[in-house]
């Protein structure tokens, strides 16, 4: 009983009480669901950062001669957009925010394995954030969120500028990612076996060795732009005998498993929103476990499909493009075992789960794409055009975004203690669908019609589909700001939600809105899988949690 | 006391704080661990791009370059090695509380770690001021050959610092008998740079 | 709560009609894809493979299709027919399944089978388009500059700007290359696409298969004017775009009309080599002497092996034998002669540019000595 | 008096590499039996340790690295 009441400590060694100045417990705050909120809140304000780039980008695209603003500023704000929302709001709001919040509390654990390595890599994430940003001051980046030498080696200090943000956020990721495999390994609450954790949790466990390993290898890549651009060391430059293919392979390897990164843990949180809206289990909760693990070890694998125009050699195209292929399957079986979750449930409306629905979809579509891009034929035709700007928004805005409001809609009971608005959020979820498919179908036969990407000005006789998109973007951009209101509403009028708005069944639900500092007044026993609804709770030791026995933990 | 009241006052002071130790410990160590495999995936990218660089079409060394000095090579891996085998004795005497050889073993250690240090500097000095070989100047070879072994060099004399730190720590009674996770992974660190200048060795000298 | 779990629910008559439904609409997706006119989403194809790919988007568009009237149609029916209804209490539950082997089996097989099919639908194109080609073909290069395209043909001198002429029917072997940063050339005609990287050079095989005038785009961000290297963005603030450049695929006649004149007109062209001032006595030249030199001064930019290994400049190894020498430089075997006039005034090109003399501190007698060593790399 | 440079590092690495090399095999076979994620590591580390010392005596006797002077 000890054993298993320090094991479940875990961060016993750290225990202390809760700090009560406004600075230790807000700003550099160790608790793990006040820095989750922290990435939560900073990631949202550079998405709208990034949101408004991205309306910049579509008022530019409304005549085909461009003219709203000049070639290089619009380089320059693509390029902008494209990293700010890859590497400042997707991933630190997935892992990062609802990692942080939520995974720890699902495990039964009083925090992370190393809650000062997770403060200092949040505080690292909003510094690279603003130097990004800070770029815009001295000629941002322009080649585009994957910088491609030697063009990078020509542009503007910006470039330096952005490769040193996006190494911080890097080592941000990495330290996140070798966090969360530790607690997630190491301090689960006793009795909450493998075959036991939560479906978040498996994505998040899939997902740090990505966050790791990949970002390593992109933080070479990274120091290695850097030191060509500053010191004129070469190793991209083909005039001095570097190569600018090796770019390409390096950040390929990381950027492909990145994508990865910026799904598996919004799957997660479908496989958990899904079931507690459907009152049934999650089906095929195995299946679904271990396919999280096989995208991310085949995610490893597939790094050149990004190159098939890149001169790669004919006879090494055939492995990446039928590896690529490979991963449709463990991803389609997520896909049919949400659909068939549904199957005989009796599903409550909610906003949240409204977005869980239209991320299965949504996603679906652009896994389909994303095999078209795989094939390599098709790729010689639509690599580096609009179909590739579709398919990459539909996983990552109908995918990772959707999944992000799906996740915020769910969980803000739990950081807030209310709930958020539904009429504003059925509001938001129906524009946010139309406006959102309304921006994006068309680039799929623009693109195969031959609109390249990353042009300022465009053949005439586009105009009509992008003025189309251009202008369900601002509906699209008008939902995300209901978004935001709503948020901003519902944390001061919203109703009080209680422990368990939802009847969700995983530990999370079983503490008070929100959890007080160490999470639980003793640590849990648990005994099953958390999904059976007829059954009773397959946890021991809850019983104090919602009763007023004054918190013990910490105290001194 | 914290603990105690964590685990429902259960369990006796002595005890709860030993497996505390037993806890925490697994999670450092594991946390150590990772973090040398992702500073060893920082190592292979850039051995990876070196190696790409050097299969790049203009056979190696690049016209103008002669071929590194196997033999100062050689016997600079070797210190570096042995520091290896000392530091390995250095904890084992530790573990089996033999202060004095573990003293003995751990300043050999960091003895070595600076002979290697100092080897490399001659190194430098000779590819630079004799040979012409200079980071920014002298294509890919330099660029490779100085960043990686930079790299590296970086990462001892953080090891030298880290060990002698160590020393000091243990010279003042911060580690005991059954804690002495720091002098764990101190080792762990060491071992590891010397296992990463194994393959630079080979990659840079012998092939 | 256990009273209150519902029975399980057994596919019943709605769902099989359902089923039905979305077994119609796909057959009908099926065949829309089938035999619907490929030019509305794709532009018209000119060239041998392109035909190919088409099929491959047919068979791919089709599929997906289909996966998604199920997927989308099963998400849509069951969402509406198994919602919470007023007459269920607040915690009413779903039927209690966990999982169904045989089902997970085969949703595990089909999409496996399928992805089996279409990696052999692939890996076939992939082979006429990458190995089937013909090797013997006329040699065209182009290379990619900011912000414009320029194609060299054998016996032909210089550069030709704004059109690439090409016969049709005949084989093409396509090199691109770049001189400065990454381009990609694409023809959607064609649907084929290669990156120009500079310090590589990047080859497509096909051959035209339409007369007619078909854009050029490039397709890899290289800069401000990036959007203006394609052919279908006639103007811009009612300038002509000075970038716009064409693929004109003739006929055989045409072809050989347009390329003698062309032949003619750049006859005076000298492949950027400036008339040469100062003579060099070839005769001094000092082999050894000129290795030294070379490791000095030109290994930076010259690698010593074959002509296609390029760092900066081409490989120079055995220049003056080497059967692929003529390729991207020059229509005639080089001379020392050519080497000498090259090191003496530098060269501006399509590869770049290359100092002269003073700028390298090459005397006349280095020159002499660098021609020596080159000439003894066979 | 002269001493040949080279010759004589070749000479202390071979030495060098001999005795590290035992060294640590026989580290290695004390440690075999121990247990735990951290003496793992420990073995793996020692047998890298032990091959790189015999890689390296090997370039001191010429086997390895052995280039003709000049390139």
């Amino acid at each position: 009983m000890s054993a298993t009441a320090v094991h479940a400590g875990g961060i016993a060694g750290h225990i202390h009480p809760e700090p009560q100045g406004f600075v230790r417990r807000y700003i550099f705050s160790l608790d793990h669901k006040i820095i989750g909120i922290q990435y939560l809140i900073t990631g949202f304000v550079f998405m709208i950062l990034a949101g408004l780039l991205a309306e910049v980008i579509r008022t530019q695209l409304l005549h085909a001669n461009g003219g709203f603003v000049s070639p290089d500023v619009y380089d320059e704000v693509y390029s902008v957009h494209g990293s700010t929302m890859v590497w400042l709001v997707v991933i630190p709001l997935l892992t990062g925010a609802f990692g942080n919040i939520i995974m720890p509390v699902q495990i039964g654990a009083r925090d992370v394995a190393f809650p000062w390595l997770n403060m200092i890599s949040f505080w690292i994430f909003p510094v690279a954030g603003l130097m990004l940003f800070s770029s815009f001051l001295m000629g941002a980046p322009v080649a585009g969120w994957t910088e491609y030498p030697p063009m990078s080696l020509q542009a503007g200090p910006g470039t330096s500028m952005w490769a040193a943000a996006i190494f911080l956020v890097g080592v941000s990721s990495t330290l996140t990612g070798i966090n969360f495999l530790v607690t997630i390994y190491q301090m689960r609450a006793p009795g909450m076996t493998f075959t036991r954790m939560p479906l978040f949790v498996w994505a998040q466990f899939a997902t740090a060795p990505l966050l790791m390993i990949a970002t390593t290898a992109l933080a070479a890549a990274l120091a290695a732009l850097f030191i060509e651009r500053q010191f004129g060391v070469p190793f991209y430059d083909p005039t001095k005998g570097g190569s600018p293919l090796m770019w390409q392979h390096m950040f390929w390897f990381y950027s492909h498993p990145a994508v990865y990164i910026m799904i598996l843990p919004a799957f997660g949180m479908i496989s958990e929103i899904i079931p507690t809206f459907a009152r049934k289990p999650i089906f095929g909760y195995k299946m679904i476990a271990f396919s999280s693990m096989a995208i991310a070890l085949a995610g490893f694998m597939v790094w050149a499909h990004h190159m098939f125009t890149s001169g790669l050699a004919p006879y090494l195209q055939l492995p990446f493009m039928i590896i690529t292929f490979i991963i449709a399957i463990p991803t389609g079986v997520k896909i049919f075992s949400w659909t068939a979750t549904l199957w005989g449930g009796k599903i409550h409306y909610t906003t949240a789960m409204l977005f869980a629905i239209g991320f299965v979809g949504l996603f679906t579509l652009g896994g389909i794409t994303g095999i078209f891009l795989a094939a390599v034929p098709f790729d010689l035709h639509v690599h580096g055009t609009y179909f590739v700007v579709a398919h990459l928004h539909y996983v990552l805005v109908g995918g990772s975004l959707m999944g992000i409001f799906a996740g915020t809609y769910f969980y803000f009971p739990k950081m807030s203690g209310r709930l958020m608005n539904e009429t504003l959020g059925k509001w938001n979820f129906w524009l946010f669908l139309i406006g959102f498919n309304g921006t994006f179908l068309p680039m799929h036969w623009l693109g195969m019609l031959g609109m390249p990407r990353r042009v300022p000005e465009y053949d005439p006789q586009f105009q009509f589909w992008n003025d189309f998109a251009s202008i369900s973007s601002f509906v699209m951009t008008f939902a995300i700001l209901l978004f935001f209101i709503n948020i901003l509403w519902s944390i001061r009028n919203g109703k009080k939600s209680g422990p368990n708005p939802w009847g969700g069944r995983t530990l999370e639900w079983q503490v008070p809105s929100p959890p007080h500092y160490y999470n639980f007044k003793n640590i849990p026993t648990v005994f099953g899988l958390p999904y059976n609804f007829s059954q009773p709770l397959p946890y021991k030791g809850l019983e104090e949690e919602l009763t007023d026995t004054p918190v013990t933990v910490g105290a001194h | 006391m914290a603990v105690a009241s964590m685990s429902h006052g259960a369990i006796a002071e002595h005890e709860g704080a030993d497996q505390l130790y037993v806890e925490t410990r697994a999670l450092r160590l594991q946390g150590f661990l990772l973090f040398l495999v992702s500073d060893c995936v920082l190592f292979s990218s850039f051995i990876f791009a070196y190696l790409y660089m050097r299969n790049s079409g203009q056979g190696w060394p690049p016209p103008g370059i002669s071929r590194l000095d196997v033999s100062l090579g050689a016997l600079n891996s070797v210190v570096l090695f042995g520091s290896g085998a000392t530091m390995h004795y250095a904890l084992e005497n530790w573990k089996h509380n033999n202060f004095g050889r573990y003293a003995f073993f751990m300043l050999a250690t960091i003895l070595l770690g600076s002979a290697f240090l100092s080897g490399q500097a001659v190194e430098y000095t000779h590819l630079i001021f004799v040979e012409h070989v200079t980071w920014a100047g002298s294509g890919i070879f330099g660029a490779s050959f100085f960043t990686l072994t930079g790299m590296h060099g970086f990462h001892v004399t953080c090891g030298v610092i880290y060990l002698t730190i160590l020393f000091l720590q243990s010279v003042h009674g911060v580690y005991t008998k059954d804690k002495y996770f720091g002098l764990t992974a101190g080792t762990l660190y060491w071992h590891f740079v010397d296992v990463i200048w194994v393959v630079l060795f080979s990659i840079f000298y012998l092939i | 709560m256990v009273e209150n779990r519902p029975a399980a629910v057994r596919p019943d008559r709605g769902f099989w009609t359902i089923t039905a439904v979305f077994t119609v609409l796909s057959i009908i997706g099926i065949a829309y894809w089938a035999t619907a006119p490929i030019e509305r989403i794709m532009p018209i194809v000119a060239a041998q493979p392109g035909e190919q790919i088409d099929e491959l988007l047919r068979f791919m568009a089709a599929s997906g299709t289909a996966l998604f009237i199920f997927v989308g149609g099963y998400l849509v029916y069951f969402a509406i027919r198994f919602r919470a209804r007023p007459e269920d209490g607040p915690d009413a539950l779903g039927v209690q399944v966990h999982d169904n082997h045989v089902l997970e089996f085969w949703w595990t097989i089909v999409p496996t089978a399928f992805v089996v099919l279409l990696s052999i639908l692939s890996i076939r194109i992939w082979y006429q388009i990458q190995i089937a080609q013909p090797e013997n073909g006329l040699v065209v290069e182009s290379i990619g500059h900011q912000w414009y395209f320029t194609f060299r043909y054998p016996n032909i001198n210089g550069e030709v700007k704004g059109e690439m002429h090409l016969p049709i029917n005949q084989p093409v072997v396509l090199n691109v290359t770049s001189s400065d940063v990454i381009h990609s050339f694409w023809v959607p005609a064609f649907r084929l696409k290669a990156d120009m990287v500079p310090g590589l050079v990047n080859t497509i095989r096909f051959t035209p298969t339409r007369v007619g005038r078909y854009p050029i785009i490039c397709t890899e961000f290289c800069g401000t004017d990036h959007g203006l290297m394609n052919a279908t963005v006639p103007s811009l603030n009612g300038q002509p775009n000075p970038g716009a450049e064409w693929v004109v695929v003739d006929s055989p006649a045409d072809f050989q009309t347009w390329y003698h004149k062309t032949q003619v007109a750049n006859a005076h062209v000298s492949n950027a080599l400036p008339s040469t001032t100062g003579t060099i006595s070839l005769a001094g030249g000092n082999a050894a002497a000129g290795q030294q030199l070379f490791s000095q001064k030109c290994s930076a930019c010259h690698a010593l092996a074959p002509f296609s290994q390029r760092i900066v400049g081409p490989g120079l190894k055995g220049i003056f034998n080497d059967p692929a020498h003529p390729k991207l430089v020059d229509g005639d075997p080089a001379t020392p002669a050519d080497a000498a006039k090259i090191m003496q005034q530098g060269f501006t090109g399509s590869y770049g540019h290359m100092p002269d003399a003073a700028q390298n501190g090459l005397t006349n007698q280095d020159i002499a000595n660098l021609v020596a060593f080159l000439a003894s790399q066979k | 008096m002269h001493i040949d440079v080279p010759i004589l590092e070749k000479t202390v690495a071979v030495v060098g590499g001999i005795i590290v090399a035992l060294v640590s095999a026989k580290a290695l076979k004390d440690d075999w039996t121990s247990v735990g994620i951290d003496n793992g590591v420990f073995k793996l580390m020692l047998g890298l340790l032990c091959l790189g010392a015999v890689i390296a005596l090997l370039a001191g006797v010429g086997v390895l690295g052995n280039f003709p002077k000049a390139a």
